[in-house]
């Protein structure tokens, strides 16, 4: 299952100069708890980013403010040349151009795993159902599981459940792909089938910002970490320099905790 | 918060996409929908009742009412006033409401006890009895008891004579009525006196047991003194208390106090009926609380009544508490079948028989409907007080 | 020196004849200690003390054929005055000629619900949009008449029929109400909350015997002169307005079961509101509350039954107006058991159905 | 007016009846409704649509009945229901005459040997609930200084059974309703009506305000079978009487001299269909309250005026 | 918090000849099926027992038996000279002198941690309630975590329940300690806590029968290791001995499966 897993990296990264999102002095608060202060970054297109930090540190918010899961208070999120506010209208049209996966998959139970993939493209998208099954069938094809197309999510393992939120974002063609911790819930033995699945995806050039804790899925695609802690960006840097030379104190603490384990 | 420089806020969006706009929006039309139905129709009812001529406004209660009724806790006369017709069936509903409540409590924990009795048949009793019962519609039990079962009492004249003091006949169940001679206020305060002593004797035996670990019969020694206290002083003060025997004199039983056949099937419908119900809670409140807490109180040498008391109870409790409490609501909405067999309760009285008399629906099924409103928003308010204060126990 | 034993397990051996077999059974269940042997006995001296007598009055000494009430032996139950009435117990006054219809309705009622039973049928889909939208058409046509089939008046619909229109028209009526008032509670809007809470609120807090009184006496009062409805479908409104309420709270049980995740996939692939609930959130919801749909229904089903205050003849009711017929004197307890039976088919029916739902769902639903 | 276009409109008269009295209103098993209030409702069709089968009954309990009529549930109220002062004006009706002119009695078990009331002192009593009944009875109990207690039920039904049963010692109502009650038990010569009469019990059908026509045909249907009665014209004899009548009042009546029925925006010959269909008031008491029928009972103050009774319509001119 | 664990073993045991529990022949079904079969053992004071074998051996039976929770149909077992019947007060008697601890704790959800301590002493040995606050205090140090006494259960790690439950156990000074599998709910991280607790109250000469997996608990502590299968007593021995040179085929199979583990 893992001849697409290249043993060397193969970064043929095409990183065009188009802004894709862009964060300026973002600020957040739950309640009086302020989680994420003065954000500033920016993706361009192509890039892969991945976002790594303590527990708490705000991470997921970051990525769950991009496509307006959650509301920032201050600042600017602009998302492929639309700014994030509360505008219903923008909200909507962001969130087609992103897709994301979660940690626990949040697969529909009630639906098999092509009506999963389909229900975006047919009521949002405004698919025919045809067009959209094949659709379905071909991005179940590109995450390797279009057996399991009439099966209910409930019956297939863990890493064939993450493909599937996978293959559900991606039938909405979106121009970037979010990613909190996809392999955290996992067992160990299906977490390589997971990575395999976004190494791939890299690999075709798609935008893609990846909460994970899997420094080899780091190293391998990503052209970005970005180191954070209590809410702050503390370092951000290419994974090669990031690793070996990290700058900040925190990062240095932190990678040994990670590394070490 | 420290001072973050704030940058700019988030762009404000056109006000048409903005979703606070849009929800204000929503909710002031949902409003108005509301207000301009409630409107509509207290438009309507009024046209209505301008156009028949219907007189309305709550002055009928203080008309007369005119007519008898069979059963009445505060002193009654037909000259009295709707208004007090109102007292009278809220206090008959009340009456039926917490004597059903009682006893369908006590049949219904022995009932879920029994359901889960290592007994075999025991069990398997408990188990058809629920499943009968609760599968059964209340007002037809209420119905199979009155018009199936107690309609074929004796008459007046035949009545089934316990000693000559109680009587059951088709007319209700006659008891002797006590009656208290001026002397029996000292009873009444050597009772009071009693209460005070056991709880005083009570947190002395707390604190002993707390002091030197021995524990005291509170419960022995309690009902010793609170039953002969009273007693004694009963006896001392020249016993100022006598019975008034129901006799049959002309038509009916005449003094003594009396259950009314209504009455009686209400509470043994009700009784039957909601213990149905409270069995199964109680059963699953008790499962609910796991094996393993017998066990490990039985393994610290606890035995089976402290572990009853201490342990699974406190746990059975919190279980069985709020529906338990739905249930008693659901007695006291049950209650109101009483107008199916002629119990006078609120309904019958009031929404019925004052409603037939004045003509005033609106008002008189409001005020029924109020106060049975009331009477919940009450018991949910305290239950949802009771459950915070549970809950914060719990994390 | 090591020396190497082999294991060979001791035989299995049976246990002390005492303990097990029909001796054992007794033991341990009827006669475990000396209170639970007093305990047995007390049972089956009540046993003794109840069944005969019932079972002889029931069956043994009951008289099952016959006309009149003549034909009947003292001492036994007098089922031949079932016999004689039954017709009006299951139709009311619903014409005998016509009565063919209202079985028709009760076929194609059961045919249409049998296959939404089995798991994953592929006559599911046509049976659900059959039995939603065109059986309530062509019951109400073979009930009222029309389209060349005789009228009858909602005032000859009775007995079991009457009751069974009313629990099933009332759970209909009351699933989309409750579901609206649901997320209506749920909604972050303070004011839709508060309008749905209070009216959640109120119909849980009243008597339905006052709601009756209300639809009956009250609800014509309210609308605009010369507007009325038939007593059937005010006393059908009422009791739809009631269980909305208790359905509402059933439905909120289910959404409140759902976890956020799906909340947020949805919103994720940019689901609006109105098709989030509707293709994720309620089909999962509702799925998960249909064993507390079904325990509404039965709480329905029986309080059917309180129609008679308003005068409406419904099973119990033509039973009860039976009973004061002269020529069947003395019949109450006849009746009232045979009500008794009736009612309690359905209602045990019933449960047990949720029940085994229940126990489907919880296995059969991981998460 | 309204009622009337809404009747019209309609094709049928809404009738409010008893939920269950034998001769006045009842329920056979076959589902028909029989007895004098039933058939003046028919009378009633008769005279709007000439046809005596257009209506609807609605049968009511003693509670809903008021309500029912002023909500417009029912357009006429023919329900054993006694004309006061209080229904005419604060309950919004109109009561259109008096079909039955009745009085409060008490009906007694032999067993108990009282041949008065005045001997039921501390008696109990079955009544029905929310009826002038119960008002009267406390006003006569009051007055002479007795006891009782109430024992009441919302259908007259189940008092009767309650009487039978023995719940209580006597049955109070409309004295018609007591011999109604008393065919259905199962030995009704054990019951005796008492002499007593203890109020006067005007029974008529009533409509509600606010509609005058309506009021008037109603009103005239009843007068109509009154004055039919005393002209002799009995559904026998109307088709002869139409072509033969000579009396000038019988004429008017049959509509074959004058447009008496253009002022009430009937048909000019409804007298004659109201007759032939359902009867002169003499036929329809007779068919179910009198001694043709199984309650038996006597004309007496049911008789018309000219025969020592009070049944007086006014002239038909 | 590991300073009390040894590092090497300090196996100061001091076994004196008092029985303290005897199983003579025991036999016990449940049902039809024979679950203990002929056990024999005799168990002195100050002895530290470890009883191991694959699951559904009869383990938890053995020693639910030596405390009445489970009732044997034949043979005697005889414990601190009383000999179990089904005499209530005898029951009673033996329930004092023996504590147990579960692998699920089953402490009282509702009652403090403290008020868990004192309920036994105060409402079996009769103790009054300030003795038993105090002694409470005593044991929960013992355990380490007197700074939880006013908290309830739910709010603790699973590890700090388990010591509760043995403080709860110790407070009613018991002669012998029985425990059924203590450690294998919990988290790795917290087995630690508890086994170090064991260990020092084994170092106090407590007398103890301890069902456990943890072979190193067992070479550290124990003096015994018996084995079970199907309901007997295949093998007892030393631990030295017992690991090193296993005599019982079923034995060698058995520690092979569990040592790779
Ligand atoms: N809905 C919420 N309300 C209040 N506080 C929240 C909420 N969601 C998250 N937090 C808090 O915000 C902080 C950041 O949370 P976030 O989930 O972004 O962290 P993270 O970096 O993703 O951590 P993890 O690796 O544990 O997922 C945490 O302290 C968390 O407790
Ligand atoms: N209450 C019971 N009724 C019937 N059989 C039981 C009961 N309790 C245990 N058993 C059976 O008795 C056998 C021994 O159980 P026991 O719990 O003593 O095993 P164990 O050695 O402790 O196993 P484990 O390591 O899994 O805890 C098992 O086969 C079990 O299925
Ligand atoms: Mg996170
Ligand atoms: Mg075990």
């Amino acid at each position: 299952m893992s001849e697409t897993m290249p043993q060397a990296p193969q970064k043929k990264l095409v990183i065009s100069d188009k802004v894709m999102i862009e964060m300026k002095d973002v600020h957040k608060w739950y309640g009086q708890f302020h989680v994420l202060k003065n954000i500033n970054l920016t993706v361009k297109q192509g890039e892969r980013i991945v976002l790594c930090g303590p527990s708490g540190s705000g991470k997921s918010t970051t990525i769950r403010c991009i496509n307006r899961l959650e509301e920032h208070q201050q600042g600017q999120i602009i998302v492929d040349g639309t700014e994030l506010t509360s505008d219903v209208k923008n909200i909507e049209m962001i969130r087609r151009e992103v897709g994301m996966v979660f940690q626990h998959f949040n697969l529909f139970p009630h639906l098999t795993v092509l009506e999963n993939c389909v229900l975006a493209p047919i009521w949002v998208r405004k698919m025919p159902r045809k067009e959209a099954e094949e659709l379905g069938m071909h991005y179940l094809k590109r995450v390797k599981i279009p057996e399991q197309a009439k099966k209910y999510p409930g019956q297939l393992s863990g890493g064939q459940q993450q493909r599937v939120a996978i293959a559900r974002s991606l039938c909405m063609k979106p121009k970037i792909m979010l990613f909190d911790e996809p392999t955290s819930a996992l067992d160990p033995e299906m977490v390589k089938e997971v990575l395999d699945t976004m190494v791939s995806l890299a690999e075709d050039g798609m935008t893609m910002m990846c909460v994970t804790h899997e420094m080899g899925f780091a190293k391998l695609v990503s052209n970005r970490v970005i180191f954070m802690d209590r809410g702050e960006i503390i370092e951000q840097n290419n994974p090669h320099d990031f690793f070996d030379h990290p700058q900040n104190e925190r990062t240095k603490l932190f990678l040994s905790q990670i590394l070490h384990h | 918060m420290s001072t973050q420089q704030p940058g700019s806020l988030p762009s404000k969006p056109p006000f048409w996409n903005d979703p606070a706009v849009r929800a204000t929006v929503f909710q002031v039309i949902a409003l108005a929908a509301v207000l301009a139905v409630g409107g509509y129709l207290f438009h309507n009812t009024q046209v209505n009742l301008a156009n028949r001529g219907i007189a309305s406004g709550f002055g009928f209660l203080d008309q007369t009412a005119g007519f008898g009724i069979v059963q009445h806790l505060i002193p009654y006369t037909e000259t009295d006033s709707y208004g007090r017709v109102f007292w009278v069936g809220l206090l008959n509903t009340l009456l039926v409401a917490a004597l059903g409540i009682l006893f369908a409590t006590l049949l219904g924990f022995v009932l879920g006890v029994a359901r889960l009795s290592k007994n075999w048949l025991i069990a398997k009793i408990a188990l058809v009895y629920i499943e009968l019962f609760r599968n059964i519609p209340l007002l037809l039990q209420i119905f199979f008891w009155y018009f199936g079962v107690l309609r074929h009492l004796p008459a007046a004249r035949d009545s089934v004579n316990v000693g000559d003091v109680i009587f059951l006949n088709i007319r209700g169940l006659y008891i002797p009525r006590p009656v208290f001679g001026d002397a029996f206020l000292f009873v009444v305060i050597a009772f009071f006196a009693a209460i005070a002593g056991t709880v005083f004797l009570a947190r002395w035996a707390h604190r002993r047991q707390a002091e030197t670990g021995q524990p005291f019969h509170t419960f022995w020694v309690g009902l010793g003194i609170l039953v002969g206290v009273p007693l004694l002083t009963f006896f001392l003060s020249g016993m100022p208390l006598s019975w008034e025997v129901p006799k049959l004199t002309g038509f009916n039983f005449r003094g003594g106090m009396v259950m009314i056949p209504e009455l009686a099937s209400l509470l043994v419908a009700l009784t039957i009926y909601t213990a149905a119900f409270i069995a199964e809670i109680v059963r699953s409140g008790i499962l609910a609380v796991s094996h393993g807490q017998t066990e490990a109180a039985h393994a610290l040498g606890l035995q089976h009544g402290p572990t009853l008391r201490l342990v699974i109870i406190p746990q059975a409790m919190r279980v069985i508490i709020p529906p338990l409490t739905s249930q008693y609501l659901n007695v006291t909405k049950n209650s109101t079948l009483a107008a199916a067999i002629g119990y006078p309760d609120l309904v019958g009285l009031f929404a019925g028989t004052t409603l037939n008399q004045t003509g005033q629906a609106i008002e008189t099924i409001s005020i029924t409907m109020a106060v049975y409103l009331a009477i919940s928003l009450l018991i949910s308010t305290l239950m949802n007080w009771y459950n915070k204060r549970k809950s914060l126990v719990e994390r | 020196m090591e020396t190497k034993t082999t294991f060979t397990p001791h035989p299995e051996l049976p246990p002390p004849a005492n303990t097990v077999g029909a001796v054992g059974w007794l033991r341990a269940n009827l006669f475990s200690s000396p209170a639970n042997s007093l305990l047995t006995l007390f049972a089956l001296y009540l046993l003794w003390l109840l069944l005969p007598p019932a079972l002889e009055w029931l069956l043994f000494k009951a008289t099952w054929s016959g006309t009149t009430r003549a034909d009947c032996a003292p001492g036994g139950a007098c089922w031949v005055f079932i016999k004689m009435r039954f017709g009006q117990f299951m139709y009311g006054f619903f014409p005998e000629p016509e009565r063919w219809r209202v079985n028709l309705a009760w076929i194609l009622a059961v045919l249409g619900i049998l296959p939404l039973l089995g798991k994953r049928n592929p006559l599911r889909l046509p049976a659900a949009v059959f039995m939603l939208f065109v059986y309530p058409l062509i019951a109400f046509v073979l009930f009222s008449g029309g389209f060349g089939l005789a009228p009858v008046e909602t005032s000859q619909w009775g007995g079991l029929m009457l009751t069974l229109v009313i629990a099933v028209v009332g759970i209909a009526g009351a699933l989309p109400g409750g579901i609206l008032l649901a997320l209506g509670r749920r909604s972050k809007m303070p004011v839709i909350k508060t309008i749905c809470v209070t009216f959640i609120e109120f119909w849980r807090g009243v008597p339905l015997i006052t709601v009756l009184f209300m639809s009956s006496v009250m609800l014509p009062l309210f609308l605009p002169e010369g507007m009325s409805f038939d007593k059937l479908l005010r006393a059908l409104i009422g009791v739809i307005l009631f269980q909305s309420a208790y359905m509402a709270e059933v439905v909120r049980g289910g959404l409140q079961a759902i976890p956020k995740g799906q909340y947020e996939a949805a919103d994720a692939l940019g689901l609006s509101y109105p098709k989030a609930m509707g293709l994720v959130i309620l089909p999962q919801a509702l799925k998960l509350v249909i064993p507390g749909i079904v325990n509404t229904l039965i709480a329905l089903f029986k309080d059917t039954s309180l129609v008679i205050i308003i005068g409406l003849f419904d099973l119990l009711n033509s039973i009860h107006a039976a009973t004061v017929d002269p020529n069947w004197l003395g019949m109450s307890t006849e009746g009232y058991v045979f009500a008794a039976l009736m009612f309690w088919l359905f209602c045990f029916g019933m449960s047990q159905y949720s029940q085994w739902l229940e126990r489907r769902l919880h296995t059969g639903h991981k998460r | 007016g309204a009622t009337l276009d809404a009747v019209k409109k309609n094709g049928f008269v809404k009738c409010g009846v008893s939920d269950g009295l034998p001769g006045f209103s009842y329920t056979d098993d076959k589902g028909n409704v029989v007895g004098i209030d039933a058939d003046f409702c028919r009378a009633v069709a008769a005279a709007v649509f000439g046809d005596a089968t257009k209506v609807k009954f609605t049968p009511l309990t003693a509670k809903e009945r008021f309500t029912a009529l002023q909500s417009g549930e029912v357009d006429v109220l023919s329900r054993n229901s006694t004309w006061t002062s209080s229904r005419d004006t604060a309950l919004g009706l109109n009561f259109a005459g008096v079909t039955y002119y009745d009085g409060q009695g008490f009906l007694v078990n032999k067993k108990l040997g009282v041949k008065s009331a005045k001997e039921l002192d501390g008696a109990s009593v079955c009544i029905q609930a929310g009826t002038t009944t119960e008002l009267n009875l406390a006003d006569y109990f009051r007055s002479n200084k007795m006891k009782f207690t109430p024992i009441t039920y919302d259908k007259s039904d189940e008092s009767a059974k309650a009487l039978e049963a023995g719940r209580c010692d006597f049955l109070t109502s409309d004295q018609s309703q007591l011999y109604a009650q008393r065919i259905k038990f199962a030995n009704p010569d054990e019951f005796v009506v008492l002499p007593e009469v203890i109020s006067k019990e005007p029974l008529g059908p009533a409509v509600r305000h606010g509609d005058d026509e309506w009021f008037d045909i109603v009103k005239w249907t009843l007068f109509a079978q009154l004055n039919a009665e005393e002209l002799g014209i009995t559904s026998k004899n109307v088709d002869e009487m139409v072509k033969s009548a000579t009396n000038p009042d019988a004429k008017r009546l049959l509509g074959t001299e004058g447009e008496r029925g253009k002022d009430f925006g009937l048909a000019n010959d409804w007298v004659v269909k109201v007759v032939k269909q359902v009867g002169n008031y003499g036929e329809m008491f007779e068919r179910n309250v009198g001694e043709g029928s199984a309650l038996k009972i006597k004309r007496g103050q049911n008789a018309l005026w000219n025969q020592g009774g009070l049944q007086y319509a006014p002239p038909f001119r």
